[in-house]
Parts: C-alpha cells; structure tokens; sequence
C-alpha cells in the first residue's frame, strides 16, 4: 500500500552572497527552527533528519555529523544525501522515502550551502574527472551554451527570450521574494547589455553564489493532518541521473533526464495533461537560456514552443502558468539548498502560504532539481491528496 | 606543468598524482566569535548554559545541541580543569598537525563547564600524563582569535 | 514493516591497491550482484550509490560511477556515509511501495588519498580541526577513555585483532589475514597510544553491492531471500568533548530500534551472529556493549571467555571484520553481505552452524558518533 | 540574519586545505594515457553490441549495458562542438594558485568516436571560434602520462 506523505512545514534564510555572522550549523539552525515554527512543531517532534551539501564547497567531511549542533541530530535518526546540484531535491525526495516507508512519521530535511566559504568555481571543478576532464572544465555552462545555439537555430528562440526569463526570475524576486538573494529589477536591455560569459548567454543570464539554507518538514498522512489542515501533499517524485562525462552532455537533445523524471513523476502523481493540470512551477533554471528550452521537457509545450510560451508572458506572475514566483535559481542560489528550495516554494504556493508571492488558487505545483552531470529531479505537490 | 603518472605498484596501472588544494575562510558564527575574543582580548574563556538541561558548552553555542533551545546565558569557566582523556600522536601528517609529533592531545573539562575541550598538552613530560591531572590553559603571547590563541593545557599541582 | 528481502550480494577481494578505477570496482560488483540474483540490469528499478567526496578526492562522486552501476537507467539516488546508510535508503524505497528491486553499490578507493588528511576534515574547521585530529587519535582518545572508565584492558582489545585476523584467513575477500598473537599487537608501533598499529584497519580499495527485493519479487527471483528484520540508526553528539566517549548511547538507540522491530529482546541469544564495524580493535568491545550483548563495560570479560570466537555463543566479525579490510563507504555494506552469506549458508570456511538471525552494522564519523544497524533473517 | 544584532564583530578563520591524491586510472584509463604517452595515439572502446566508441575509454556501454573490451584507435582530428573562454580567475585546485587565464575549453567530437572529450583550444579570441571548426590535436615532445600535457591542445586546421 502506498502511503500518502506531505510537507507541513518550510523554513529558510534570508539568502545573501556573504554570510559573515553565523557558522554553517548557525545558519541550519536559522532555517530549522523557522520550518519547526511554521509547523508548530519542536525538535522533540523531529522522528529522522535528512541532511545535503556538496562537500569541498565548506571542506567539512561527514556533514550529517557534523550538522548535528545546528540541525538537531543529537541521538536521532540522521543521514546525508548529496547529488551535486541536485542535492536539494534529493534530499527532499530521501525526506518523502523516509515518511513513505512508514519507518519515520515526522522528518526534518536540510539544505544548506555557505559558498562564501571558498571559491565556488574551483569547488565545482572537482566535480569533473581528475584525469580526463578537470583541468578545463569550470561549470556546465558550456554546454548549457551549446545547447541553446542549436535550440535557437532549430526553433527560431533568440537571446531575447533568454533575456525575458531573467528579467522575470529576478523581478519576481525583487518584488515578491523578501528570503531572495538578488533583489533588483531589471529589463529586457540590462540582460542583454550584459557581457557574455559563454555565447549567448551572458551575466545575467546566470544563477550568482549564495549562503543561505532550507528546511522542510515532511510528514506522514496521519501526522501531517494533525499538524496543519492543509498540508502539501507529495504526489510524484522521479530522479534520473544521466551521464557522467561533461563532455557528453553537448550531445544532448534538450534535457533528457528532465523528460524522464518528470514521466516519473506524473505518472505517479496521475498528470497527463501537465500545462492544464500544473499551476505553478518551480523551476531550477541555472541559466535563463534553460528556462525557455526545459519548459517542453516538462511537457508544458510543445518541442520548439518554449519561445511562444514566455514572449505570451503566461509564465508571468497573473499567467496561466507562473513559473518562479519566488525568483528562482538566478535570484538564489545555496546550492545544496537550491533544489530544496523549489520544492518548499512549491508546498508553500499549495498551502497557500506563500505571501506576496502566492498564486492564487494553486492547487497543483511542480518543482525541479538540476545539477551533477545534467541530472533531473522532479516534484509534483498539490493541496489536493490524489488527482482524479 | 605537467602531471608525471606513475606505475600504481606491480598491478600494470597508472595512479595519476593529483590533489585537490583550496583556501577557505570559515565563518566563526555568533557565539563562536565572542568565544574567541573573550580569550584574545582577556584570556578569559566563556561557555554558554542550557536553560533547560543547565548544561555550560565550551565552546559556547547559540542553541543547546542536547535540548535544541536557544542559549543566551553566557558563562564564564576557569582556565584550569581536569583530564579526561588523553593520547600522544607519534605518527606524521605533514599539513595537517600543529606540532611535529609526537605531541600530546586531550581532552579536558574545564572548572565549571560541563563539556570537554580538546587541546594540546605541554609542559608535561609524555610519559607523565594521567586521566584525572589538573591542568591549566595557557594562552598564547599574540593572539589572533582562533583556536590556537591557547597554546596549549599544562599540568598544575593540586 | 513489510517485507523486503536481500537477493544479491557481491564484493570485490579487498587489496591495498586495487589496479581497478572507481567505475570498474563499481561495474565489478553491479555486474556480480546482479549474477546472483539471477537478474540483469533491466530488472533494477532503483539503484542508491555511495559515496563520499573526501574520500573519493572528487564533488559529487557519484557521478564517476553512474553509469557503471547502471543508475543512470533507474531512478537513483546517491547517500553520502556508511553503506549500511545506502542500504538502508534502498529499503525505504522499497518499502515505499513505489519501487520493486533496488540495486545498492558502494566502492572505496581509499589509498588513492591520505586517511589522516581526509578524517582531519571531519572536524569543526573553527575548532578541533587545528589541533592535527584524525580517525587514528581522536579514536585513541575513545579508547582511553573506555578502558579508563570500565577497567578494559589492552590485552583485551587486542584479542579482538588477534580473533578477527584469524578470522580473515577463511575470507577470501579479506586483506590482512594471518595469524598473530595478543604479544605481537602489544609489541606492534605505537600509533598514538594506547592504539597501536594492529589495533588499527588496514587502507583498502573494493567494492560491495547488494539487490533487494519486495516480498513478493524477492521470493519470486530467489530461492533464499535473507529477510530485513529489523533497522535503526541514530548520531551521537558532533564535538567530542560534548560526548562520553566510553559510552555508547547512540548505538544503543540504533539498536533498540532495529530490534524492537525484528521482536528480538534478548540480543546474545537471538543473534546467531553478528558483522559489526571494528574500525578499531577497541570499537568491536564497545559495540557490543551498545548492541546488548553484554552490560557496559563487560565486554572485555565477554571476549575472554572465547563467546565471540568463531566457534563461540555469538561469533562476531567471522569475516574477520574491518580489521582486516576497511573500504570505508563499503565496510557496512560489506558486513550486511557477510551476513546475507551466513544465512544462506553459502560463508564457506567462514559459515557459522545454525545462523538464522545475523547483524550487521555500520558507523559514521569519528568515534562512532553514528551508526545504522540491521537485522537479518533467514 | 536579516536583524543586526548589537555584538562583537564576527571573526573568521582562514587556512588550506591540501589533500592529496593519487587517483587510479585504472584498466581503461591507464591504456588510454599509455597509448597518448608512448605512442601520441588516442584510442577509444567499442561496444560489442551497438558498436559505439567512447572516447576515453570506459568499462561499461552506457546504452547497453555490456563490459567493452575491444580497445580502437580513433583519430586526433575532430569538430569543435561548443567552448567556453573563461576569463575570469579561480583557483587551480591542483595547485592551489590561481588558474591561467584566459583558456579557452572546448567540446571536441573526434573523428571516429561517439562520445566527446573536453581540452584546451588554442585560441582565446572568440570572434575567430565558432562551432564546426575542425581541430587536431598537439602533441608534447615530452610526454608523461597526462592527457592535458600530452595533448597540449587543439589547434584549428584547415580540412573539410
């Protein structure tokens, strides 16, 4: 029997480039205790903790043990999950295996990255193969580069509708997202005026470093229903976790581990029609270029319709589909957070909570997770416990 | 530069020496920075108590990693205390050790707190080190606030 | 809970350095593990790895073996610690009902780095982590601080190497098997005492992977699935100098969990056997302490009376344990496939009469501040 | 965070952290830098059942599934498929100084291989690179066992 699991509470940081006051455990316990306290929950409450970072990004080896001052291990159950830049939808996805196995009613899952730490580039270059790759790998945004070349020769999609993703992601920020990390509007024109890093995408157009952390409460049925009357129920989950070599990811068409995972995802959550049935989504865009091209993976468009899709400004705040209401990864980006983060943004537009940000009537959400070696997680929430 | 690959014993393979070498800058935190200044401004060493399981932490933490509840109670603790528990490294790791070995670590609950401190022992013959010796901090003459402003516990009659 | 079961086990032999690559230790073991299930790649539809980025000198480790286990083809998922952890995360999945037969691997290549380098990372960077703390001297400061507070002896401790050496020599996947006296780890150099250099793990490279299955999959793929019985885990407090480091209130709670659902109240009489995580000779006494298997501090005695022999009441470590080959994300796991082995009879020169109910265990951190431990049947 | 809180300023503590490994290359890697080394040849694997090539080579097909044991040379010719010119400095982790700059990384297919590699294009003005460019590898003189010494880099040719 498959068990029903929702989240009941959300906490996080304010997120900022530098985080000078606190320590990597102070800043957990900042995003801890606000999820406890959106929960009305203590950590007494806590049955298991799931924890999740990238290691070399702080230097701190053991990180679940490490943790415990800040997220409250001490003498309880806790584990690290870590996927790269996936992490935060993995370690949300490990928090609902926790309560979906019935081993665990109430789990504590934790996000958390202070890249201020050290220099992110250069961590993240360890992520490639020390003996094939490394040396002149410094991030995917080459392939993410190549990609959208082909995606804009193939489909007629410019810089400009690249340009208009940023232009949303950082003014939903600006103006809705007071936790954002990036808080300035801007236009069309800045983005565009903006130099390249790696043709055509350009400064803006990218997600910045931040410190910041997240903690979501995930809860069994029976618990969550005590805890909140209206919980946000995790419908769908699905991870695919593609290759291995950067170099292959240029072959790519689109993003296939993103097509696979959200199949997953809907189909254990019963969605077939994913542009009329989703109400929102969180998406983890690391550049703006993705977020005109991924929109068909998840089968909210057609192939080639991620263009039409955003010039109709549907994905807008007051759209049909408003995509990154908080703003987003290229307002925010803790990268072992960030991943959570799109699904705690998720539950809160389902529980109604999410302030100024909310949609209206959201009823079923999507989040994503993006990272390790152009690897996927997909999320699908609602307020609502089946979909029928 | 380049990398010279070695034969990886008899087994016919190559290792490839490399290294993964970056600096960091750690954020001390709130309680960990008054931590650290009280003992390079004062020479006097601080923890922070539980309101709940009264417990002193040295060092001081905000939240009680027992009890998860705010701790906003600063304590001071002496500078001398007792051993807990103690080893002397006599093995080399060049880059990570702070004295060349062997060298003698620690574990010493200081008078009035109710964790442990790790630290260095010194002015202590090795082989006269026992569970149970009084011992004193002793502070560095610059200090810099971090955790090496104490140089190190020496033994105290009793 | 409902019923999952084990249907696959492999392991590499453990070597000081094995000539094959991350990827190829994990293929080894993906590619075995599915022999003995009788299952191909297309079978799994799950597959957790683990990994841990210090070790394995590389961000997202993971990632280097994707593709070799063939978790690039299932949802998957990747756990940073013990393979007890893994597996227990595979279990969840199953248990879920969202997943049929989950595919968990770990692989260790520990002499590619500097153990003393990379357990130094484990500590506070603000703190402790400046005094020069590894595995090797913070565990001497445990092992102090036990035989201080329970009168254990160093003979004691070192009977346990003596054992589980011993032990190795019917292991054909061991390390370090031979023969040795009490005197010759007496004698043997002092690392930081009172550990000496064979109360000490040897540096291994390998690979361990298992499949399990739910009930009705795993009966029908299996002609002996080794039940999962019962599971727990649980972390002690970070710094050392918040812990009792002669205590073992952690594991205790582990354990109480996972016995408490495998309905076993009587520990050294319903446990035919037991692989748990002696990463130091000393730890083999204290975990049996929070195992239950004997009162604080009463392990030592325990140990003198020859019950943990191999031919003993309660073999523990028949493999030969940690002690004699430490692939360190692999080690739990490879103590859940010493157990698998022993219930199905299939241990060989290391097969205990009679084993119906085994455990295994795993640690993380440093001085065992947490630990996962299993319960299996037969 | 957001309220700041009257107190001492907070202190941070700075160091580096060194570790060092020697990573294996392992059976497939280890022929591949042996063949680069000795004989300034790259070779690839080939599966057994689709009858692809993978550049390095790898154990495992990641379409079929199967253990490749057929080792093929391809060629050091190939098209440049994508680049990134970083000129912005981080730190070289190999050595803990800050990287070379600027460099320019390329995506190169090799002739002959179904799977990419990445290496250093000679070439840091980005106006004169574009996608489709054919490339060829550069051999060092002195070769040591290092695919980003061996191959010193790729340079533009003219071949169609």
């Amino acid at each position: 029997m498959k068990r029903l699991v929702g989240i009941v509470g959300v906490g996080q940081t304010h997120h900022r480039s530098k985080n000078t006051d606190c320590n990597g455990q102070e800043l957990i316990s900042i995003a801890v205790k606000r999820a406890l306290e959106s929960a009305e929950l203590t950590m007494a409450d806590i049955d298991a903790i799931v924890v999740g970072n990238m290691d070399h990004f702080e230097s701190i080896n053991y990180v679940d043990m490490w943790s415990v001052d800040g997220s409250g291990g001490y003498m309880k159950p806790i584990m690290k999950v870590t996927t790269g830049g996936t992490t935060g939808s993995a370690i949300g996805h490990a928090g609902f295996y926790h309560a979906a196995s019935g081993l665990f009613d109430t789990v504590l899952v934790i996000g958390w990255e202070q890249n201020s730490e050290s220099d992110t580039t250069a961590a993240i270059s360890t992520c490639f193969d020390p003996i094939t790759e490394r040396e002149y790998s410094a991030g995917a945004i080459g392939p993410l580069a190549a990609h959208y070349i082909a995606y804009m020769s193939k489909y007629g999609a410019t810089e400009e509708d690249a340009a208009l993703v940023s232009v949303r992601d950082h003014n939903n920020a600006a103006l809705y997202n007071p936790y954002a990390h990036l808080r300035q509007t801007i236009a069309v024109e800045d983005v565009m005026k903006s130099a390249y890093i790696s043709y055509p995408i350009k400064l803006l157009d990218i997600c910045p470093r931040t410190d910041g952390a997240c903690a979501v409460i995930v809860a069994s049925e029976k618990k969550a229903r005590k805890i909140t009357d209206k919980p946000a129920w995790i419908l769908g989950v699905g991870d695919c976790h593609i290759l291995v070599h950067l170099a292959d990811g240029i072959g790519l068409a689109n993003l296939p581990s993103l097509e696979i995972a959200a199949r997953q995802a809907y189909e254990m959550a019963g969605i077939t029609d994913p542009f009329n049935q989703i109400d929102v989504a969180e998406l983890y865009v690391p550049a703006s270029t993705a977020g005109v091209s991924w929109m068909e993976a998840l089968g909210l468009c057609e192939e080639g319709g991620g263009p039409r899709l955003i010039r109709s400004g549907v994905t807008n705040m007051g759209g049909k589909l408003p995509i990154n209401p908080s703003g987003g990864v290229l307002a925010t980006n803790p990268i072992g957070a960030t991943g959570l983060l799109r699904i705690g943004e998720a539950a809160l537009q389902v529980m109604g909570k999410a302030e100024k940000k909310q949609v209206e009537g959201a009823k079923v959400v999507v989040a994503t997770g993006f990272g390790g070696c152009f690897w996927s997680d997909v999320t699908v929430l609602s307020s609502l416990p089946r979909l029928d | 530069m380049s990398v010279q690959s070695e034969e990886l014993g008899n087994t016919g393979t190559l290792a490839y020496p490399s290294r993964i070498r970056l600096p960091y800058t750690w954020h001390v935190g709130k309680a960990g920075s008054r931590f650290y200044q009280e003992i390079r401004d004062n020479c006097r060493i601080f923890g922070t108590k539980c309101p709940k399981c009264e417990w002193v932490f040295v060092p001081p933490r905000e939240t009680c990693p027992r009890c998860y509840r705010d701790m906003s109670e600063w304590v001071e603790v002496s500078d001398t205390g007792t051993l807990l528990t103690y080893t002397v490294t006599r093995y080399a790791v060049p880059g990570i050790q702070p004295l060349e070995p062997p060298f003698a670590l620690g574990i010493i609950k200081l008078d009035g707190a109710t964790t442990g401190l790790v630290h260095m022992l010194g002015e202590v013959n090795l082989g006269d080190i026992s569970i149970g010796m009084r011992v004193k901090a002793v502070f560095r003459e610059v200090r810099e606030g971090n955790y090496l402003d104490i140089k190190y516990f020496k033994p105290i009659r009793t | 809970m409902e019923k999952v079961g084990i249907i696959g086990v492999a392991q590499t032999k453990y070597q000081r350095y094995n000539p094959a690559s991350h990827a190829e230790l994990a293929y080894e073991v993906t590619s075995k593990a599915l022999e003995d299930a009788g299952l191909t790649i297309n079978d799994i539809d799950n597959t957790i790895t683990v990994s841990n980025d210090f070790w394995d000198g590389r961000t997202i480790s993971s990632m280097t073996i994707t593709e070799a286990t063939g978790s690039h083809k299932s949802p998957t998922t990747n756990v940073e610690g013990d393979g007890t952890y893994g597996a227990l995360m595979g279990l969840m999945r199953l248990l879920s009902g969202l997943h049929e037969i989950t595919l968990v691997v770990a692989q260790s290549k520990i002499s590619e780095g500097i153990p003393s380098v990379i357990t130094n990372a484990m500590f506070d960077p603000i703190y402790e982590r400046m005094l020069g703390l590894d595995a090797t001297n913070s565990a001497a400061l445990q092992m102090r601080s036990y035989m201080s507070k329970y009168g254990v002896t160093e003979e004691q401790c070192a009977k346990i190497s003596v054992k589980n050496h011993k032990n190795a020599k019917a292991n054909p996947y061991a390390q370090l098997a031979m023969d040795i006296t009490v005197e010759d780890v007496l004698k043997s150099r002092v690392l930081a005492d009172p550990i000496k250099l064979l109360d000490t793990s040897p540096i291994s490279d390998g690979a361990c992977a298992i499949i399990m299955a739910r009930e009705r999959t795993a009966k029908k793929k299996h002609g002996k699935p080794i039940w999962i019985k019962g599971v727990g885990h649980c972390a002690d407090a970070y710094h050392l100098g918040d812990r009792d480091l002669a205590e073992v209130d952690a594991l205790e709670s582990a354990a109480k969990r996972a016995y408490k659902m495998a309905g076993i109240r009587r520990p050294l009489k319903q446990v035919h056997v037991a692989e748990i995580y002696d990463a130091f000779s000393y730890m083999e006494l204290m975990w049996m302490e929070g195992l239950g298997f004997c009162d604080r501090g009463k392990a030592g005695a325990m140990v003198d009376s020859g019950l943990t022999e191999k031919n003993g009441a309660l073999p523990v470590n028949p493999s030969g344990g940690v002690l004699s080959a430490h692939a360190v994300q692999v080690a739990g796991l490879a103590r859940i496939a010493e157990a698998v082995l022993q219930l199905r009879g299939e241990a060989g020169g290391r097969q205990v009469d009679g084993a119906s109910t085994a455990l295994a265990h795993g640690i993380e951190g440093a001085c065992g501040q947490g630990h996962c431990v299993f319960i299996l049947s037969k | 965070m957001e309220v700041k809180k009257e107190g001492p300023k907070p202190l941070s503590v700075s160091y580096v952290a060194d570790m060092p490994y020697k990573y294996h290359a392992g059976h497939y890697y280890s022929r591949f830098l042996r063949e680069l080394r000795d004989n300034k040849r790259i070779v690839g694997v080939k599966c057994p059942k689709c009858g692809k090539t993978y550049v390095p080579p790898r154990i495992v097909c990641r379409d079929c599934f199967v253990k490749m044991e057929e080792f093929v040379p391809v060629s050091d010719k190939g098209t440049l498929l994508a680049f990134t010119i970083t000129n912005f400095s981080y730190i070289d982790t190999t050595t803990g100084e800050p990287k070379k700059i600027p460099f320019t990384a390329a995506f190169i297919n090799l002739d002959g291989a179904d799977s990419n590699i990445v290496h250093r294009l000679e070439e840091t003005d980005e106006k004169k690179i574009k996608a489709g460019l054919r490339l060829q590898a550069v051999f060092s003189d002195n070769r040591t066992g290092d695919f980003f010494h061996d191959i010193d880099h790729f340079r533009v040719i003219k071949d169609i």
